[in-house]
């Protein structure tokens, strides 16, 4: 009997949500289970580093890290299941463009551990101990992971060969994925592996978008009510579907919310949140500065917005100004 | 109209070029506007468009040898009426005036001794520092002194050497405290410690004198907590705009003209005594011309009721200067002795030909000037010079 | 002047870059008039020519500052004068969103700038010009290729742990 | 990214041209072809004195020819003069013309920059910007529109006149629109005309009937352009005809509604005469107008005021032609170019109090002169003053409002020339003293200097002087006349001039609606207000705008023989146009990625052709290639990256913007 594929998945800076998109596969689990071997999955089986290494370069037919990368000890571990394994694939919106982790990229280390270790209304630590490098204890040294001041995505870190989008994957698009790979049938490098549409193809609401839209104002999905039929762009909701890749089914429009873009950019597209900045703002209906500040105003972090899934993978990158 | 501050600070004749309000003397098209628009163009041996033509052949000594300069009255029309849009008065002239005084051998006399004066007492005339607020007593309304009473105001009123003096000036000064106090203005003055704020000596170009004016009424202006000046005297309202700002002087200032403008309705509704006169406005240079205050004063004139206004040949922008301006209040005699009319005596006539029985003002030098010239010209019994917030406080009944 | 001293040192003074979208049948023009009229401006501008300003993506001007610029100028019609009657505006719209973002990345506002141009004001190209250049060389450079390098750093080596061994 | 074709076979060809010195004096031109030469695909990079002219072109063709080159950058000028120049030698190779690219290195560089380091700084980073471009290039088709062969002429004056006449003759059909009841402009207001001192109308009357009875000319006046759309070779165009109150096929213009007019005398402002002359509420703007037709002016008809005249016209009007329910109409057509002739207007001189215009009444303007000299003018020909009397002297000042920061900065080209004429005019008349004041004399042109020094020897006066006040002489004996006080210059002297009459010499400046009616034609202007010209010595009578060319006084001020050449050249442009039959235009349209669209509609509302349509059966934008128009405003927009615009190409501008930022050297430097 042909020894099955080996399947290596990990996790970096993540929330698990891709980890339980897995197991979300539900019945399919046993297609996956049936087809390959796992052979490294620390949040579900024990396995050690030391096991990693073992194998042979190129070894691994495919790793899976979901989460963004910032620390040393990720992209440690990033490099080696790159070396071992044959396809390196990011999972998730994180591993993808930097995901929410990669919102950090607008502020500073310092700030940000500030905040968590000692500003934080909810913390208390008066000795204010932080994280260190190194450990020292009983004579012994421990280094331990630094955290970057850069939030990375796979790709900016290790070579990558597909993309598996999403805030988590769905399942389908996970199974859609693991046929394709394991069909051998690859397509080219550097391919997104969900369709290179945007969600306005498949979304329901589609016909209900007027061809004449002309923003009046920027409403806020938390203070309004929403209506479940029509287009939230003509409901003045910042939608990001018609800059974000296809292939989730429309399901945060299913459940009555907007589109946050988790499925990042069709292929033709460098910056997401730069390109769909300029389709919002362009008919935004004003003509004079401060009418149009006014309206655009009703945005109040653009940013945040525009970039929720993809800061560390924009232009820009992060806050510059260090 | 108006030459930018930054620019026009510090520079002599040698570095004119190196701004653009000096770049646009090398724009001259020598048409001679200029000439024919100077009140005094005819006496000057080197009028403005010769001055020009002589600097840029590097002869601008040769002018300032000559007393051309002396006879430039600060009357901005070669300014307004040029082509070439040259910022002559303000610009170029001062510094060749400026030149032509250091090399005079002697000052004329009356000018000197009102450069002295102005130095020694803080006024043209002579007059005592301390007597400078006198006429206070004599206003049916109350004027708060700073001095005496050094509270935040709203309006600090700078009252100037000859409202402050002069009888007639003084006759202004209690028109405006009623008005103030009829209109509910927070105000006060600075009393015995005012001196002139320097507009003669600088437009005689007397440097040193206007310096030191100017660094006295700074350092007690700083004294004190107020929101704006407002002053009756259009040549203290350009030393303040554009001379005190060039040494860090900041507070708004208005002349009291456009300055009652926004209470232009409640002031008409005050205006109940009819006065059934004929007036003809004269457009002061520093006001008109300079500031481009030419509708203001008109319609205040034609808020009051029964007053009928009629226009000299020369008026607004075109208007003839009286000749006070540019340190010539003192040179009457020195310009008498080269043979030269008087320019309030040309003016006077085009206000008699209009047969108006007033002729308004809105600038403190112009009382005296043109009392005298229609005096002379044996008019003072038809026609009566009257500042124009005399006009108000007359129609105002108390 | 602004132009580009270099000393016998062969050591230049810094001198910004900036990229121009100018739009073809206002700002471009006006460049090209400002030529024939051989009026002189700073040459740190690099103009690159779109139909109109409607073209100029938000992506370009990103681009832009990743890949080096240290302010970037974009030139259309005068308002109510766009060839393609409201493509200016459209770019107007975007730019001041665009402002607000690239502030939120920590660039000053001011190494973004939109004039309108039209083709008679070659004058105006120069006086723009020049002012963006002063004002961006008072800012100093933007260097985000440069400052990409120097964050790169942290994922080779770890300067904590390297400091510790100095002890 | 999307897949920009094959580039492994890329083979560009790097030209630099010196022109002559204007590029090569500042830039460094063997650097930047060094430079050019060590850039990747590059095959061979050359520089050469000029390249536009048959041997630089031909330099190219060898190259495409001998050394397979399938890709040209040139540094030269500006795109705007000579790319299609290139594009065409590269055609001419066998090569996609639009494999070509071109670097402006002269507008944008060395016209415009003194330090040949940052300039020859400035050409590398623009060339390396074009050669990373020129890569993206792909080859396209230029599209032919066809040209809809009528054509409208907006404006009647002499310059409309002489270029409808022109084309009607070379048998196009054209429309003639004038705003006012006749056409013939200022000319039919002139009495004789500089420097020949033939009669105005003599010459211009019988262009006008010419008009009238061209059959090709379809004469729409007392009637505006309201709207224009569309574009070269197929406009539409909006006309409004003003109501006459006179039915126009039945009028025969025999004028005796205005002898029955219930208004005995004229009470009203004449327009033609500028006000020197009353005219009824029925009325011929003056007797040789074109077409003879009578207006009736609703705002001084008593049947229009009140509704209670006695008709007197109606009753004597045998063809019944007077109908006061006439409502205003709005034509439309369709035509393939535009001529614009709207001409000037003269120079409001009450903005110079000081001049007295319209508080001294014998301060008159020159056109009021032009009216009362006129034999058919409000004086039937006699110089007489409003009080009636003949003036003995006259002052006649030169550049009112002209040459002036505070008013109109231009020299207005014909005030010196019209005034010396109205000296000579007048002083025949009138045999009054002239005294002309000017600030220069500018008399160029065939035999125009000498018309100036002929008058001198008449014995009229020139003073070298700007007049810097008028004022009413008060002096003893007071006379009724105006002082003139200015300095003569030359003398030195300032001079005081009583005078009887003032005539100023009033510049010419665009009509007050100028932009209006450029906006409308989608033209520019200069800061004054003219219409500019494509280029001020190469295309002198195209605008930017394709099929839309201008003649006369709107693109600048100019006398009757230029206006005249100018009408002719701009009519010749739109025969070239209409007899070449279509036009090529740039093929930098967008079209829509369709597997790519998603159907998000954001684009759709963005184009104001209304070019972008949605497919409801593939749910998908197109875009109709013909009204495109090419600027990219959807392109920059489409928020998934599925709209492209040819020859702006993302990549292209991206591949620019890595080019001008020298970006991999950076790195490098780093």
């Amino acid at each position: 009997m042909a020894e099955k594929p080996k399947v290596a998945m990990y996790w970096c800076a993540s929330c698990g949500g891709c980890e339980e998109s897995v197991v979300d596969l539900a019945e399919d689990i046993l297609f996956v289970v049936e087809n390959v071997d796992i052979i490294f999955w620390p949040v579900a089986m024990d396995f050690k580093r030391s096991d990693v290494e073992k194998f042979a370069d190129g070894e691994i037919l495919v790793s899976m890290i979901n989460g963004a990368i910032r620390s040393s000890e990720q992209y440690e571990m990033a490099q080696l299941l790159r070396k071992k394994s044959k396809i390196m694939i990011a999972y998730g919106a994180c591993s993808h463009m930097g995901g929410i982790p990669s919102l950090a990229n607008e502020f500073r280390k310092e700030l940000i551990q500030n905040y968590v270790y000692s500003e934080a209304p909810t913390v208390s630590n008066p000795d204010e101990t932080r994280p260190q490098p190194i450990l020292k204890e009983n004579g012994r040294e421990v280094e331990l992971p630094v955290l970057w001041e850069t939030v990375r995505a796979l790709d900016q870190v290790v070579d990558v060969d597909y993309y598996i989008p999403g805030c988590p994957p769905t399942p389908k698009i996970l199974k859609n994925a693991l046929v394709t790979l394991l069909s051998g049938n690859l397509p080219p490098k550097g391919t997104v592996l969900s369709p290179d549409v945007a969600l306005c193809d498949e979304c329901p609401r589609k016909d209900t978008k007027p061809t004449d839209l002309q923003f009046k104002e920027f409403k806020r999905p938390h203070l309004v009510e929403i209506d479940p039929e029509l287009c939230f762009l003509a409901q003045g909701l910042i939608c990001m579907g018609p800059a974000t890749r296809s292939g989730c089914e429309a399901l945060c429009i299913g459940g009555n919310m907007p589109c946050s873009g988790c499925f990042g950019p069709t292929s033709r597209v460098r910056d997401h949140g730069a390109k769909f900045l300029s389709s919002i703002a362009s008919s935004v209906d004003a003509k004079t500065e401060p009418e149009i500040d006014e309206i655009l105003n009703g945005i109040p972090d653009p940013v945040g917005t525009f970039y929720r899934y993809g800061l560390a993978k924009s232009t820009l990158h992060r806050r510059l100004n260090l | 109209m108006i030459a930018d501050l930054e620019e026009i600070k510090g520079v002599t004749l040698e570095t004119i070029y190196e701004t653009s309000e000096g770049k646009l003397i090398l724009t001259c098209i020598q048409c001679g506007t200029c000439v024919g628009t100077c009140p005094h163009g005819e006496y000057m041996k080197y009028p403005p468009r010769r001055i020009i033509e002589m600097l840029l052949h590097g002869l601008a000594d040769k002018v300032s040898d000559t007393d051309s300069m002396l006879k430039c009255v600060n009357c901005y029309a070669c300014m307004a009426k040029c082509p070439r849009g040259i910022h002559l008065t303000e610009v170029l002239l001062q510094l060749i005036k400026e030149q032509t005084i250091l090399k005079l051998p002697t000052l004329p006399a009356e000018l000197q001794k009102a450069l002295e004066n102005s130095y020694r007492y803080g006024n043209p005339m002579g007059e005592s520092g301390r007597k400078r607020a006198n006429w206070v007593a004599t206003s049916k309304y109350p004027v708060r002194i700073l001095s005496q009473n050094p509270g935040p105001v709203d309006v600090l009123w700078f009252v100037e050497s000859y409202p402050a003096y002069y009888p007639r000036g003084q006759d202004t000064c209690r028109a405006i405290a009623k008005i103030f106090n009829r209109l509910e203005i927070d105000f006060a003055i600075l009393g015995n410690e005012e001196r002139s704020a320097g507009e003669c000596g600088l437009l005689a170009w007397e440097t040193g004198l206007a310096e030191a004016l100017i660094d006295y009424n700074i350092s007690i202006l700083g004294k004190y907590t107020f929101n704006k000046i407002v002053t009756s005297d259009p040549h203290a309202l350009d030393a303040f705009n554009y001379r005190y700002r060039m040494y860090g002087f900041k507070k708004p200032v208005y002349h009291i003209i456009p300055f009652l403008m926004p209470y232009y309705d409640k002031l008409k509704s005050m205006l109940t005594r009819p006065l059934n006169y004929s007036v003809t406005y004269h457009d002061s240079c520093c006001l008109g011309r300079h500031n481009g205050f030419f509708d203001e004063p008109r319609a205040l004139l034609n808020a009051i009721p029964g007053i009928k206004l009629v226009e000299m040949f020369h008026h607004r922008i075109n208007s003839i200067c009286c000749g006070g301006g540019g340190g010539g209040m003192w040179l009457d005699t020195y310009f008498k002795s080269q043979n030269m009319e008087r320019l309030s005596d040309i003016r006077i006539r085009e206000a008699i030909a209009t047969g108006a029985d007033i002729l308004a003002v809105g600038c403190p030098y112009e009382i005296p000037r043109f009392e005298d010239a229609l005096k002379v010209a044996g008019y003072e019994n038809k026609m009566v010079v009257k500042d124009i917030v005399e006009l108000l406080s007359e129609s105002m009944e108390d | 002047m602004m132009e580009n001293k270099s000393n016998g040192n062969g050591q230049k003074e810094w001198q910004p870059k900036i990229v121009a979208f100018f739009c073809n049948w206002c700002t471009y023009t006006a460049a090209d008039s400002a030529g024939v009229s051989r009026i002189k401006y700073a040459p740190n501008i690099r103009i690159i020519r779109v139909m109109c300003s409607g073209r100029v993506d938000p992506q370009f001007i990103l681009d832009s500052f990743a890949k080096g610029a240290d302010g970037v100028l974009i030139g259309g019609c005068h308002p109510g004068d766009c060839h393609y009657q409201e493509g200016n505006y459209k770019c107007l719209r975007r730019f001041r969103l665009l402002q607000r973002v690239i502030n939120s990345f920590g660039i000053e506002p001011e190494r973004l700038r939109l004039e309108w141009i039209s083709a008679s004001e070659a004058d105006r190209v120069r006086v723009v010009v020049n002012e963006m250049v002063n004002q961006v060389k008072a800012l100093g450079p933007l260097a985000l290729p440069q400052k990409y390098e120097e964050l790169k750093k942290e994922i080779e080596h770890h300067p904590v742990t390297s400091e510790i061994k100095e002890e | 990214m999307t897949n920009q074709g094959n580039n492994k076979d890329i083979r560009i060809g790097f030209y630099i041209c010196h022109c002559g010195t204007n590029i090569a004096s500042t830039v460094d031109v063997q650097k930047v072809v060094e430079f050019a030469s060590k850039l990747p695909k590059v095959v061979v990079s050359r520089d050469y004195k000029y390249m536009c002219s048959d041997p630089g072109q031909e330099l190219i063709q060898k190259d495409i020819k001998e050394l397979g080159l399938n890709r040209i950058v040139v540094a030269a000028c500006s795109p705007f003069l000579h790319e299609k120049t290139f594009r065409n030698a590269s055609s001419q190779a066998g090569l996609n013309q639009f494999y070509f690219q071109m670097v402006n290195t002269r507008e944008q560089n060395s016209w415009v920059h003194l330090d040949p380091y940052a300039s020859t700084e400035k050409a590398i980073d623009l060339v390396r910007a074009a050669i990373y471009r020129v890569v993206y290039h792909k080859p396209l088709e230029q599209k032919r529109v066809p040209i809809h062969p009528d054509v409208l002429v907006v404006g009647g004056g002499i310059a409309g006149i002489h270029a409808a006449l022109t084309l009607a003759n070379a048998g196009k059909k054209v429309y003639l629109v004038e705003r006012e009841p006749s056409i013939g402009g200022h000319m039919a207001m002139f009495d004789k005309t500089f420097p020949t001192l033939d009669c105005a109308a003599c010459i211009l009357t019988p262009k006008m009937t010419a008009v009238k009875n061209h059959p090709n000319i379809t004469l729409w006046t007392y009637s505006e352009v309201i709207g224009v759309d569309g574009y070269v070779g197929n406009f539409k165009v909006k006309v409004r005809r003003k109501p006459r109150y006179i039915n126009e096929d039945l009028c025969i213009g025999c004028l005796d509604c205005i002898e029955a007019c219930v208004y005995k005398e004229g009470r009203f402002y004449d327009e033609f005469n500028l006000g020197l002359s009353k005219r009824k509420p029925v009325y011929i703007p003056f007797p040789q107008a074109v077409p003879l037709l009578v207006v009736i002016d609703p705002e001084t008809c008593i049947q229009f005021k009140s509704g209670k005249c006695k008709q007197t016209c109606v009753e004597v009007c045998e063809p019944n032609a007077i109908d006061f329910t006439q409502k205003e109409r709005i034509e439309e057509i369709e035509v393939g170019t535009i001529i614009i002739a709207t001409g000037f207007q003269t120079f409001d001189p009450k903005k110079i109090p000081y001049y007295g215009y319209g508080t001294y009444p014998n301060v008159y303007t020159a056109l009021e002169v032009e009216r009362l000299i006129n034999a058919s003018g409000p004086t039937q020909g006699q110089i007489v003053l409003r009080d009636g009397t003949r003036p003995k002297s006259i002052a006649i000042i030169h550049c009112v409002g002209s040459r002036d920061k505070n008013t109109n900065q231009w020299c207005s080209r014909v005030c010196c020339l019209y005034s010396i004429k109205l000296a000579h005019l007048l002083k025949e008349r009138t045999e009054a003293e002239i005294y002309n004041f000017y600030i220069d004399i500018r008399t160029p042109g065939k035999m125009m200097d000498e018309f100036f020094i002929r008058m001198k020897e008449e014995g009229i006066k020139f003073i070298r002087g700007r007049v810097a006040d008028i004022y009413p002489d008060t002096s003893n004996g007071c006379c009724g006349k105006l002082v003139v006080k200015a300095e003569d210059t030359l003398v030195g002297e300032i001079i005081k001039v009583p005078v009887d009459m003032v005539v100023l010499s009033i510049g010419l400046e665009p009509r007050a609606d100028a932009q209006e009616i450029r906006r409308m034609f989608n033209i520019t202007c200069s800061t004054e207000g003219f219409y500019i010209e494509r280029h001020p010595k190469l295309a002198p009578v195209n605008t930017f705008t394709d099929g839309i060319f201008l003649a006369g006084c709107c693109q600048g001020p100019k006398d009757i023989p230029d206006t005249v050449a100018q009408a002719g050249a701009a009519a010749a442009e739109a025969l070239t146009l209409i007899d070449t039959g279509y036009i090529e235009i740039e093929p930098n349209t967008a079209f829509v990625l369709e597997d790519d669209c998603s159907g998000c509609k954001s684009c759709i509302p963005l184009c104001p052709y209304t070019a972008i349509s949605f497919l409801e059966d593939k749910k998908k934008a197109f875009i109709n290639e013909v009204l495109c128009k090419g600027c990219g405003t959807c392109v920059a927009a489409c928020p998934s990256g599925s709209i492209v615009q040819n020859l702006f190409e993302d990549e292209e501008i991206f591949s620019e913007i890595v080019g001008v930022l020298n970006y991999t050297y950076h790195e490098e430097e780093v």
